[in-house]
């Protein structure tokens, strides 16, 4: 089982989110996220004084799947996330040692 | 005299004998029912001296306290605009309104105050205004009783009737603000206010309080506090404007469904809907252009209509859409006050209500047809004004009674015996209005478009107008939520 | 004359020898203090011809301008309401505000004012209204001597006079809201709104502004601009509604212990207290029904009750709490509001200030002691409106002065020298209200919750009555922090 | 007569031979022109009897409305500070305004009035006020030939001109409020509102309006309705709270430069610009002191410096920092607003734009001047009231134009032909005001300074004075983003 | 070292840290999340337009525990956040490599 | 590849992104979370009632960094972020097994 964890733009979301249904993924987390990246942020102007916003809005998603999945699911958000212009975010996957379903108590991969 | 500005031919009711005559406006509130006069009668026209001196301050006064009114509907234009759209265009909103304010008092100033009221001033359109000596010298108000009017009023003072006409060109001007929020260039929404206040509306308003073809018809036009010449006039430019520049990005499906794009706060529009209640009534009884007793019977009328208006879109919405939308209840309440603008003073307690129900269930039917169309009007501006003020509009062709108030010589409407007449030219204001001002606004727009002047690109409109045309967002980052829509 | 409606029995400060008597109500600005009248007197009631029209048109321009101002207050209801319950319920509380004065309006007119002002209309109850011929015809406003009322005073028009009382109703109605937020079905509130301004609030006030047995005692009841006919009547009312419905989930631990729930704005609700501030110089100086000399006496009286109330709160709540409370601060300036409305017109300076102070410390224990009892009243509203609308009652009984204006044949209060005989009246007045409202209240309550059209579901309280009730959210997902409470 | 208090001796404009003299102050509104003045006269001050009452008690009705919109502006200033200012000081920020007004009534009510309009009671002050004999009671209005002031004015009633000021002395003492934001210890603040609207406050403003120095030279001191009494005097003081308590952390760097600390509402901010535009058709109309034809001219002069003003910081933040700033805008229109309260009814309409416009880039350049000085005002209110109070000031006396109405006897300004004479007394009540507010103002912050009642700790202020003054925060969690900065 | 983190329904957050507090555990990191799972979402309108909204609002919590103790703490959130009816979320627990407390510098369980 | 995931004071991201920019470190992402530790919360009163707040801002970071500037990258954070008061926050390392630029589909230390 492993953590899949993408930070994106938050406007490719809904796209995302269809990507991984199409290829059967029920669930996820979200989070709304900042992120600070190559993409830089930009310069605001609050009476006068110009500020340095380095953070830019992004949503970070994490989906546990079982571990055969995995490519599937990372390949489908990288795909459908991508817009070809700086700051599409990342994509990261890490080892996960058990799961369970809180409602139920299911373990493992049956509580995907 | 012609020293002496008119204050517009807005049409008073007529309490053509003082105090006593009142008595017959007030069965304007019955479907019928002769007027009791028994009482002690005062001409309001016979009053010498101090007295008239007395009368006609209190009239400046309390057109004065009503302007004040008038100019508090902006703060509630801004809320109800703000609250229902998206947060990170929320201050771009209220510069807007701010800027209307200040354009619309300059503009009608210098230009379009002697465009709307030409009387005196004809062949000074253009010219007319704050530099022509003797514009507001002569607002010497004259109490002897060669001074009267031809209907036996004493016009009001210059500046007080500036002060109010004023405030409603700034009024018209707001209506747009709403219908082209969140993608609108603010040079070019400062360009179009411009234009707006200056030329269009106060055409718009020449037709009828300026003397105009419209007043001077057989069956004269009734536009009591301007259903047609201000709120339609707003509610067309809102139409072309939103029309014009097109949809928010998201806002249709690329099949062209309407997705919905929930406005960031419910709350503060409806703070909005309360202010604009409350300024209503400087609109509406203020546009009586004298302090007398046929104010309160004005007032009573209006908020007939405003209470109709809520409960009509309430219940519309709840039928139409299985829920009690919030924010159509308040467009409900808006339509009613819109609608009743135009027959106020003919109608009676029951034309109130029915013109009032009437326009909450369309505003809310509008609102849903016009989003099927394929146009983005986030507020329903067009809704409310310009379907609703139309709808006023007809509705006195419908329901205007013959009271002694107005009497023999007005048209009672079609369900009142007076037939079609007054219908007939309602209706040609309603066509007239409605064609001048999409062609004069759709070309102002348009050529706004051409220009380069009309749109922020798409960047600019996801980062959202605050931050793009004005350097930082409204809300401060310990308020805003970074949304993922 | 048969023919005229009253403007109730409320009762004007008397200003019975005109301009000249004045100097005498200017004493129940002091503790004591012969009026000096040494000036030229004129006076009111000798006016005749024009002008007396002169003065009826100010008093009932006047009166406009007051309602306008109490319409105002629905404003400052919903942002109070609002800013001091959960984000997810804000849109809710203003539409159920929005609800308030339409149906308001529209139920006075057609039930309540029947009940309320009987006069002529005795016998009429239910029927009369809207539909009667001649009730709004007959607003003629007879300016000659034979005119004037038994105590000096012209009527109102019926229009104005309906448009004020109007707006007493609609604020009657919308105390409720705040007490009952966050859990009440939208349909049952209409209910009530429906039932209170068309019936209970008219039932109370017959009983004294109508004419009826509290003001028909030989000590007559003392009840200015309504601490008890209004204020309580709206208090009693949200106290039952509270019970009734139960508290807020989560709002007691569950061996009872109250739980803090805190308010999403208190911004938004100090802007309501502020603007409630403001339509109340609406509603006591109004409540003189004339525009004379004794209005900006209400005012100045009304202003220092007031702002008593709020320092009162204020210390109270730095004492028993450690920190000085801002909301409470808020509740205790509306709380001196409330209590003032009742003596404002009998009371020194000195009384208003100690009815104010009074009342900003009881309304913050009588919110503890409220709360520590199970009853979950997320605004305060019983203890504002109620306690305090009790409060205002019995200091006038304590504090009424014996000035010349009131002269001999009104009773002074406890401390003033006129024994107990006023006191014992406003507490008569105190318990028949708190009873009548209880019961009626209560039973209307109990009825709509047996017919299960009180309380919502625990899931749609949990989503938020904004979603569950009115299919949105009334902040959009930019402004709308997912809570984990 | 020595039984009457005047109201004070603020100047009104002179409609010395009634009605028709208005014709002369219309020419007010023109770069020049003679008055036409063919029309019947009436002369105010003939009046006599019942006419007189009516003349009379409609003055103070009007009064009370304008104090009604000038305490109005306590939401608008609320809703500014707050707005500009962060979430979590937000309640903190609308609790000193509650207390200002509260404090601002009362204080002035014991001693403030009796120190501003010493009158009759010199010698009494510190104990002139509610606790004399007399002193309330005697606000008889006196219609007779006898009773008219010098100026031929019937003064006030005493209630009235109390009201009416004391709302004066509640907005000096607001606008302090905004510049200490964030930082002050709430007790602090409550100190410094009492000193200042019992004692600055008074002092200043009895140089003039209390016919002190300042109204006795020989080319008379002209601030109509108080760019200087009250908006300097507020302006000053906040400057120098400022200063003394410091900057808020984080809001330079350590090598000073400065830092945007933006503030958390912009719209709610505009809102209450809005409001505070309606207020000041209280602040500046009412200063007239009676219901005149001069009102609306004085409406209409105030509305051109406001739309100038907003115009000119548009323009002026967008020269100089490449977009349309929407504070700095709205700070621009209440900037036009505080410089023509000085000149009101003496400057042109001509004047009035330039007025404004001028105060609309001058705050803009101030604000910026200001930071760049290290000093942390968060909304600006030394360079709103401050700044342009004393640019109102001197514009008067370049603008100031001899009309017909303020005739031979009062001076121009330079740019009319006056001499310099005027901006000499103008340049005195700058200096005078600047430099005693500097002093006492410094005073009193340096004195709570050295007590430790004026700043709390860094973790406080980090905190936010919500929570660690008040106990909780304004926001609820369902709406407060914990924010990173 | 082990990190278990858990996505619970809201308004069981109180009930999880009373229990985790009942077991010794002393700190916590919780972040407001929007879910979307089974549970589904619902439909929302507005001005005539009805929308989906798929996510809820969830809380997710991150606790490092030292691992012996990880299967008390699990079992403990597990047991607290079970309504037994649907979307009441998922526990995860994935590897931790070092654990750092910044204001002394302990590091690994002493860290906790 | 590391995940390094640190929970500081928000009010020294400032500092912790400029000492992390000192050392070359180009992209992370910040969460707001709220933090239940040692340092406890504060009582607050709202009319009357008071109420526990256990809860306090804290500011979230993740970085990905390549397994040899794993330890420069927790030094710098934990070092940036220490006031040494109670509630400087925690830091930890955990494994990460792949990692994706969605923008150009790079992996590994290159999409870092
Ligand atoms: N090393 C990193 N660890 C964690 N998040 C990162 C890292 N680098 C970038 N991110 C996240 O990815 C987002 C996009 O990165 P950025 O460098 O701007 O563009 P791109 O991914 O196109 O190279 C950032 O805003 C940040 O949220
Ligand atoms: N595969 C997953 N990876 C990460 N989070 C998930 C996953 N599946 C579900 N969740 C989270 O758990 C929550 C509950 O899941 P859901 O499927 O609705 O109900 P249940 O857990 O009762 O089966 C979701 O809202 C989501 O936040
Ligand atoms: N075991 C833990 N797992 C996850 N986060 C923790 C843990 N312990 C503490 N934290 C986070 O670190 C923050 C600081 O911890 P705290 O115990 O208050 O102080 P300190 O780190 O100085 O000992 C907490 O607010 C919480 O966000």
């Amino acid at each position: 089982m492993q953590l899949v964890t993408a930070v994106i733009k938050p406007h490719m979301l809904d796209e995302v989110k269809e990507a991984l249904r199409g290829i059967g993924i029920q669930g996820m987390t979200v989070t709304e996220v900042k992120g600070f990246g190559r993409q830089g942020g930009h310069t605001e102007t609050y009476r006068g004084a110009e500020y340095q916003v380095d953070f830019v809005p992004k949503t970070k998603l994490e989906i546990v799947v079982d571990t055969p999945d995995v490519s599937k699911v990372a390949d489908a958000i990288a795909s459908a996330a991508q817009t070809g212009k700086i700051g599409d975010g990342k994509l990261w996957v890490t080892p996960v040692d058990s799961l369970v379903r809180i409602r139920t108590g299911e373990v493992g991969a049956d509580a995907v | 005299m012609s020293h002496r500005r008119e204050a517009g031919n807005r049409r008073r009711l007529r309490t053509k004998v003082g105090m006593a005559a009142v008595a017959g406006l007030g069965s304007a509130l019955l479907l019928a029912g002769p007027a009791s006069a028994q009482a002690e009668q005062y001409d309001r026209t016979a009053a010498t001296g101090a007295e008239a001196m007395n009368m006609v301050v209190l009239d400046n006064i309390f057109i004065f306290i009503c302007a004040v009114l008038v100019f508090l509907m902006q703060a509630g234009f801004g809320l109800v605009e703000a609250g229902l759209t998206r947060a990170k265009n929320a201050a771009n909103i209220m510069m807007k309104n701010l800027m209307d304010v200040s354009i619309g008092v300059l503009m009608f100033a210098f230009i379009g105050w002697g465009i709307a009221y030409p009387g005196d001033f004809n062949g000074w359109i253009g010219s007319a205004g704050l530099w022509v000596p003797g514009f507001f010298s002569s607002y010497l108000v004259d109490v002897g009783p060669e001074a009267l009017a031809d209907d036996g009023f004493y016009p009001l003072a210059i500046p007080v009737d500036f002060f109010f006409q004023a405030a409603f060109a700034a009024t018209a001007a707001t209506i747009v603000s709403g219908a082209v929020a969140g993608r609108t260039k603010f040079i070019g929404y400062l360009l179009y206010s411009v234009v707006l206040t200056g030329l269009i509306y106060p055409i718009v308003v020449s037709w009828q309080w300026g003397g105009g073809f419209l007043s001077s018809r057989a069956t004269g036009f009734v536009d009591f506090a301007g259903s047609g010449l201000v709120h339609m006039t707003g509610g067309f430019a809102a139409l072309m404007g939103a029309i014009i520049i097109g949809p928010r990005i998201g806002k249709f499906t690329a099949d062209g469904k309407p997705k919905a794009m929930p406005g960031h706060s419910v709350p503060l529009a409806i703070t909005g809907v309360f202010i604009l209640f409350i300024g209503w009534f400087g609109f509406n009884p203020g546009s009586q252009l004298q302090a007398d007793m046929a104010v309160p019977v004005i007032a009573v009328i209006t908020a007939f209509a405003a209470a109709a208006g809520a409960m009509g879109a309430m219940a519309t919405s709840w039928i139409t859409m299985k829920k009690p939308d919030v924010s159509m209840a308040g467009n409900g309440l808006l339509a009613g006050l819109v609608a009743i603008c135009s027959g106020v003073g003919e109608v009676s307690a029951f034309g109130a209500l029915l013109t009032g129900v009437v326009a909450g269930s369309i505003v809310v039917l509008s609102v849903l047809a016009i989003e099927r169309a394929g146009i983005d009007d986030p507020v329903g501006a067009f809704s409310v004004h310009g379907v609703c003020g139309a709808w006023g509009l007809i509705a006195t062709g419908l329901l205007a009674t013959t009271s002694p108030i107005n009497g023999a010589e007005e048209s009672a409407g079609l369900f009142y015996g007076g037939g079609a007449s007054l219908l007939v030219t309602q209706l040609i204001g309603v066509v007239a209005i409605a064609a001048f001002v999409s062609v004069a606004a759709g070309a102002l727009f348009a050529g706004l478009k051409a220009a380069g002047l009309l749109r922020v690109s798409a960047e600019e409109e996801i980062a959202g107008l605050d931050v793009s045309e004005h350097g930082a967002p409204g809300y401060g980052p310990d308020m805003l939520v970074a949304s993922s829509v």
